[in-house]
């Protein structure tokens, strides 16, 4: 090689990685393993697995809960950074507002929360406008009306996943530099726009990756609602389960469709990923130090 | 294993002490379970089973599990299994068989061969004081239902909708209590159910104060009774026909009838225990 | 253009700045000096209220910085008065702080597009003639982790002066910069002095407080301990603390 | 007051926040009628909650859910850790690996995964070590013998947890400025201890909120070990409700005994955002840019 | 001690260095001056291997750094090799790059304790008369986020010393730093090239590098310039390019 180059240049050999290559075979053999024992097992009947996989109302229901999943993550992260802000304000009063909620709704069973909105029905049979304590009643309706099993279910997504994500959009408003916050405010920023323009934005970095995760995580928390009569993916395939007995065929249905689902949605996570990345260019040579082996030729 | 364990010596005493062998049927158990059979249950389903105040499993299946026991000369340990496991708690040799108020569907013979012990018709669970006034399954036209999640009760709904002018709307749920909350919600107006089941219900829920069963006067025939049976994998048909044996035998020897009537479900006997009754 | 009069601070039990008064006029560039830890950077952040002052009485231009003054009694003042404060005063800071999601160019602009209303075609006309003229025409479009201390030191002076403030405060904003630069630094700052511009710049380059100051102050422990011009205070200090430190210098 | 101040202190009338208090007083108002319909509520049977708030059975199953909690998040978090290093290595065979993991855990239910070591007899009905494809057998066992219930549970949740948690784990890594691992370079420090002791640390800050949010859900989730029958609290609870049909009052316990569980978690967490936030002393300034109101005579 | 011949390192397109060739002896202090973007921080970092070169070939002590040379190849360097080799090059960062979770003194011990293996105690009493002659006795326990730029530099400086380097690499050691404190900070490098420490030395402060340097190179736009002894390449520079770089200054 080296006796090849044309010039100076450093054309080293790269680095031998024996075991890199060992342990890529090793991984891809047990993976293959347990694929074709997985597949060749004779308690999973393809059929069964095929028939439902691409059948009109699973993926009827697949899209309802991408669609249900999508309306109570936008409604959530909306409140979620206004719950984060709350908390890292100094106002006592919105302080402790925004504690509270977060405790409560991260610390009562998403269950319970569907439950309650869902049968709210129970509890307050109508829903009156008017002045408490007193007769005067202005509007009233039948609760059941109002909050229907949708509207409950993506009411109660919604404000759960808020206080979820407000602790993830706190930790990363907390892990921008407060000079940035300092040179934005010499600039005559009020608060409002430098949390939107300035912090927010380099926040993103640290936000998006623990939101991947809350964004799975309600794909698969829509499935409660199905105790309130939604039925989307999970509710779906349990039924036709029930029916014909075929749990783990169905189980396997569900999964293929949620993995569908998380790995769509693993590239708007990327693309987002490298935006808020860009300037950070240093974050792309962060993993350097963590080489554990090195590039060749470079 | 955790889980529910198996009946006392005691339960065994009361329910089953008495019961002698039954060599025919004992002689057609595959070797394998001579050691005890599994029950996988989710239990409760009252009162079909159901916990005693020691949580030990009890119930009408309880019972008529151990009294097999009995005549086949094993023991049935009887465990409790989350219904979403169930199917699978089978195929992966953790239990054998499922006795959970199972109803016996031609689908549902696709995976289980069913050893047919009981025989319920439906009812219809209302809000107590009946505030729509529902007296038949007609009266449910135009009306939300709600009941379990893929129950032979939808077929029901499926036969009454084509004679209705204004259809019946259906709510599914997981279990029978999001269903019952549904009720008192106000979502939906009605509750399909088993007759048994739609007692406990009355009986149970609010301690008598939320529901009244209403029996239907135009009851369709057809629907009036489905057979609720012991799942067993296809694979072991061997079993299915000495459990089917010993359930005769019980029938025959009016233990069975003593049984039903202990958790007031004679209403509900079977003549003979069918393997696959339905058809 | 800034009264400051017998201004303290303290970071729990430790006093920085222990009543320090200083009027400077409109269009006077001051020279602050002094050793590290005298509480110049503090001094500079108190002026644009980053720090909020425990004792005396601070103004810029006739206002109270960041209260409101009503007959015998001060109020504190509303967020938003205070960032309209703000605006009117440019800060470069010692360690830059640029913006690093944004473009060498869009650091510039953010501020006079979002906070003055400023229409982009116009900030970008502008800020362009400004980093170029800190001599970074080919270097707009860097993330400033792709710039050089220099490039990033004058990349916060061009967007400090984007916002046309009345009053400059420099902290050190020569201290990543070659020789030349500084020479370029201090052209920018000359043409900005005879627009009028007040600046306070705090520097540790003694021959560059000389070339650009009309007046140099000399603090030590939180107090001012010499006050004149240039001439005064660097050649011939009357101190024993000013001579000393001037003296130190190579 | 001003006439008051015995020397030059800056003694400022602190601003004035009315709509503070109005909203203080409004949110208080508001909060008391909600718990006192709720309470009021005919539809909710007090007995019944106080009968089994205090039920020892409810209180094991709390304690078992506890359990099954923490060492779940602990598995599952060393695991997470080394996956995180994974997928910023430059090693891409690691780094496909740990997102294959990090998308396959991810994406498939997590029910799914219970399901599967709870019942991997379904698919291996026995457990063999020998060479594949061969005769050879060493030692073998019926698989529902060697993954109890409970050790499936904790394998299900700790495999799981890791891929969400390698997610956190990163954004974390990503958060800390590069010049700290160049500086620990520059000083002949090792990949492994420059995490472990400089980045590590730092992340903390950023890692610890959104883990908070991973071990509640971690204390929820465990309820769907009730499929491979562990009787966890929502296990116990809702068969106690499914037999008395009281499913109100039961999840009303449950959620009281959650939240318990997450009100006393939030006090390590909160000692562990001080203990990391140790030198960012900024990070407590920070608040200030987004202060609403300030504070009075500063 | 450094052999660095015909260094060429690029980003992308931009070639920052050009072929570096320069030889430092044991126990020389050598400046290295040039306008900002030359190419200085960039060649300080490619000889402790932060960098990897594009080409040419760098020994540090004998060494070739972060490759091993067998017959006629050169291969890649373990990682573990590399930490050994870079935990004998001392270096101080122009953004300092303090530990901020750790105190002043927790910053110096670290690196002492955790990779050489020197026991705590020890290392306290060698952390303590380090930051003593920098001047901070009083801030050990300080975080860097309660220190002004002049203390920060400081620490960053004993924290280099504490490894014993053979070799330490300043970039703009003095940046930050009042003319006394440059001062002070020289009186160490006077000491530590008396105990035949190698040093190189980014500066702007030609003073600094007159009064420290046995050697002083002068680079420009990736190229070595001009070389020689202070007074040859300060008071008397060949190159036009030199001349008017030294000639900027105030
Ligand atoms: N946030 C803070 N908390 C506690 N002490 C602080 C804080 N900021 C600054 N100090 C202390 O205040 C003193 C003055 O700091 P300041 O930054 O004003 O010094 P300076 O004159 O700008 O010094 P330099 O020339 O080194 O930048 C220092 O001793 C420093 O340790
Ligand atoms: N990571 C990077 N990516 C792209 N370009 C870079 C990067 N780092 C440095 N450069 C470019 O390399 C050139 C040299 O940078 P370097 O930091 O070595 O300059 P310097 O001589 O130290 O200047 P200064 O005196 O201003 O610190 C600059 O033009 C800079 O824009
Ligand atoms: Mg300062
Ligand atoms: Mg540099």
């Amino acid at each position: 090689m080296a006796n090849k180059q044309s010039n100076d240049d450093v054309v080293a050999v790269p680095l031998r990685h024996p075991w890199r290559w060992v342990s890529a075979v090793i991984l891809v053999a047990i993976l293959g393993l347990f694929v074709y024992s997985l597949w060749a097992s004779p308690n999973i009947n393809h059929e069964i697995v095929s028939k439902y996989l691409f059948n009109e109302k699973v993926i009827a229901a697949a899209g309802l809960t991408v669609s249900l999943t999508v309306i109570s993550m936008l409604i959530g992260t909306i409140l979620a950074i206004i719950l984060a802000i709350m908390r890292l304000s100094s106002n006592p009063v919105l302080k402790l507002v925004s504690i509270g909620y977060i405790g409560f709704f991260r610390g009562t069973p998403l269950l319970l929360q569907v439950v309650f909105w869902g049968y709210l029905g129970i509890i307050y049979p109508t829903i009156d406008i008017g002045i408490p304590f007193t007769d005067m009643i202005w509007w009233s309706e039948k609760t059941s009306l109002v909050f229907t099993s949708l509207v409950a279910g993506i009411i109660a997504l919604s404000l759960n996943e808020a206080a979820y994500s407000a602790e993830i959009v706190r930790a990363g408003i907390l892990s921008v530099d407060s000079g940035q916050a300092e040179a934005a405010k010499s600039l005559g920023m009020g608060s409002g726009y430098t949390l939107r323009r300035i912090v927010l934005p380099q926040a993103m970095r640290v936000i998006i990756p623990p939101m991947g995760n809350e964004f799975i995580s309600m794909l698969k928390n829509t499935s409660l609602l199905q105790v309130v009569a939604v039925m989307e993916l999970y509710a779906r395939t349990s039924q036709i389960s029930s029916q014909n007995l075929a749990q783990v065929e169905l189980l396997v249905v569900a999964g293929f469709w949620y993995l569908v689902m998380t790995t769509v949605l693993s590239f708007p996570q990327s693309y987002l990923e490298k935006k808020y990345g860009r300037g950070f260019s240093v974050a792309t040579q962060k993993s350097r130090w963590l080489r554990i082996g090195m590039k060749g030729n470079v | 294993l955790t889980g529910c364990a198996s009946g006392t010596p005691a339960a065994e005493e009361t329910t089953a002490g008495t019961i002698a062998v039954d060599e025919a049927a004992a002689a057609l158990l595959p070797a394998e379970f001579k050691d005890g059979i599994s029950v996988a249950s989710d239990i409760p389903y009252a009162p079909m089973e159901l916990f005693d105040e020691n949580d030990n499993p009890t119930g009408f299946d309880y019972d008529l599990s151990q009294a097999i026991g009995a005549k086949l000369g094993v023991k049935l340990t009887f465990n409790d299994q989350d219904w979403d496991g169930i199917i699978p708690s089978l195929q992966s040799g953790t239990h054998d068989i499922i006795m959970s108020g199972m109803n016996d569907t031609k689908e549902r013979q696709e995976v289980l061969d069913f050893v047919d012990y009981f025989s319920a018709g439906f009812a219809v669970v209302v809000p107590a004081g009946n505030p729509e006034m529902i007296k038949s399954f007609a009266d449910l036209c135009g009306k939300t239902v709600a009941i379990q999640t893929a129950t032979a009760q939808i077929d029901l709904v499926n036969a009454v909708n084509p004679s209705c002018s204004k259809k019946i709307a259906v709510l599914e749920f997981p279990t029978d209590g999001d269903a019952q909350n549904a009720i008192r919600a106000g979502k939906a107006s009605a509750g399909v159910n088993d007759g048994q089941v739609a007692a406990y219900t009355a009986q149970t829920a609010g301690e008598g104060k939320y529901f009244e069963v209403v029996v239907p006067t135009d009851a369709p025939e057809g629907y009036t009774s489905v057979l609720t049976g012991i799942g067993v994998l296809k694979k072991n048909a061997d079993l299915t026909k000495a459990i089917q044996a010993a359930v005769q035998s019980l029938i025959d020897d009016g233990t069975y009838a003593s049984l039903l009537d202990k958790w007031n479900l004679s209403a509900f006997a079977v003549a003979e225990a069918t393997i696959n009754g339905t058809k | 253009m800034v009264d400051a009069r017998a201004i303290r601070k303290s970071f729990g039990s430790n006093e920085v700045l222990k009543g320090i008064t200083l009027q400077v006029e409109q269009g006077q560039v001051l020279c602050l000096l002094g050793p590290s830890g005298s509480g110049k950077s503090t001094f500079l952040r108190c002026i644009n209220h980053l720090e909020t002052i425990n004792g005396g009485r601070l103004y810029v231009d006739g206002e109270l910085m960041g209260f409101r003054e009503k007959s015998d009694a001060i109020y504190e003042m509303k967020p938003g008065a205070i960032a309209k404060q703000r605006s009117e005063i440019g800060m470069v800071f010692q360690r830059f702080n640029l913006f690093p999601h944004l473009t060498a160019l869009e650091n510039v602009i953010e501020a006079p597009v979002g906070v003055k209303g400023i229409s982009k075609t116009d900030a970008v006309i502008k800020a362009k003639e400004l980093l170029a003229s800190v001599g970074l025409s080919d270097k707009i479009n860097h993330y400033p982790s792709q710039l050089s201390g220099g490039q990033q030191q004058r990349v916060a002076i061009a967007r400090a002066l984007a916002m046309e403030p009345k009053l400059m405060l420099f902290d050190e904003p020569t201290s990543a910069l070659d020789p030349e630069l500084v020479g370029d630094v201090l052209d920018v700052m000359r043409k900005l002095a005879l627009s009028g511009m007040t600046m306070i710049v705090v520097t540790h380059e003694i021959g560059f407080a000389r070339e650009v100051a009309d007046r140099v102050v000399f603090m030590d422990d939180g107090i001012v301990v010499e006050d004149g011009t240039p001439s005064q205070v660097i050649d011939k200090p009357k101190n024993e603390r000013t001579k000393a430190f001037i003296n130190s210098v190579l």
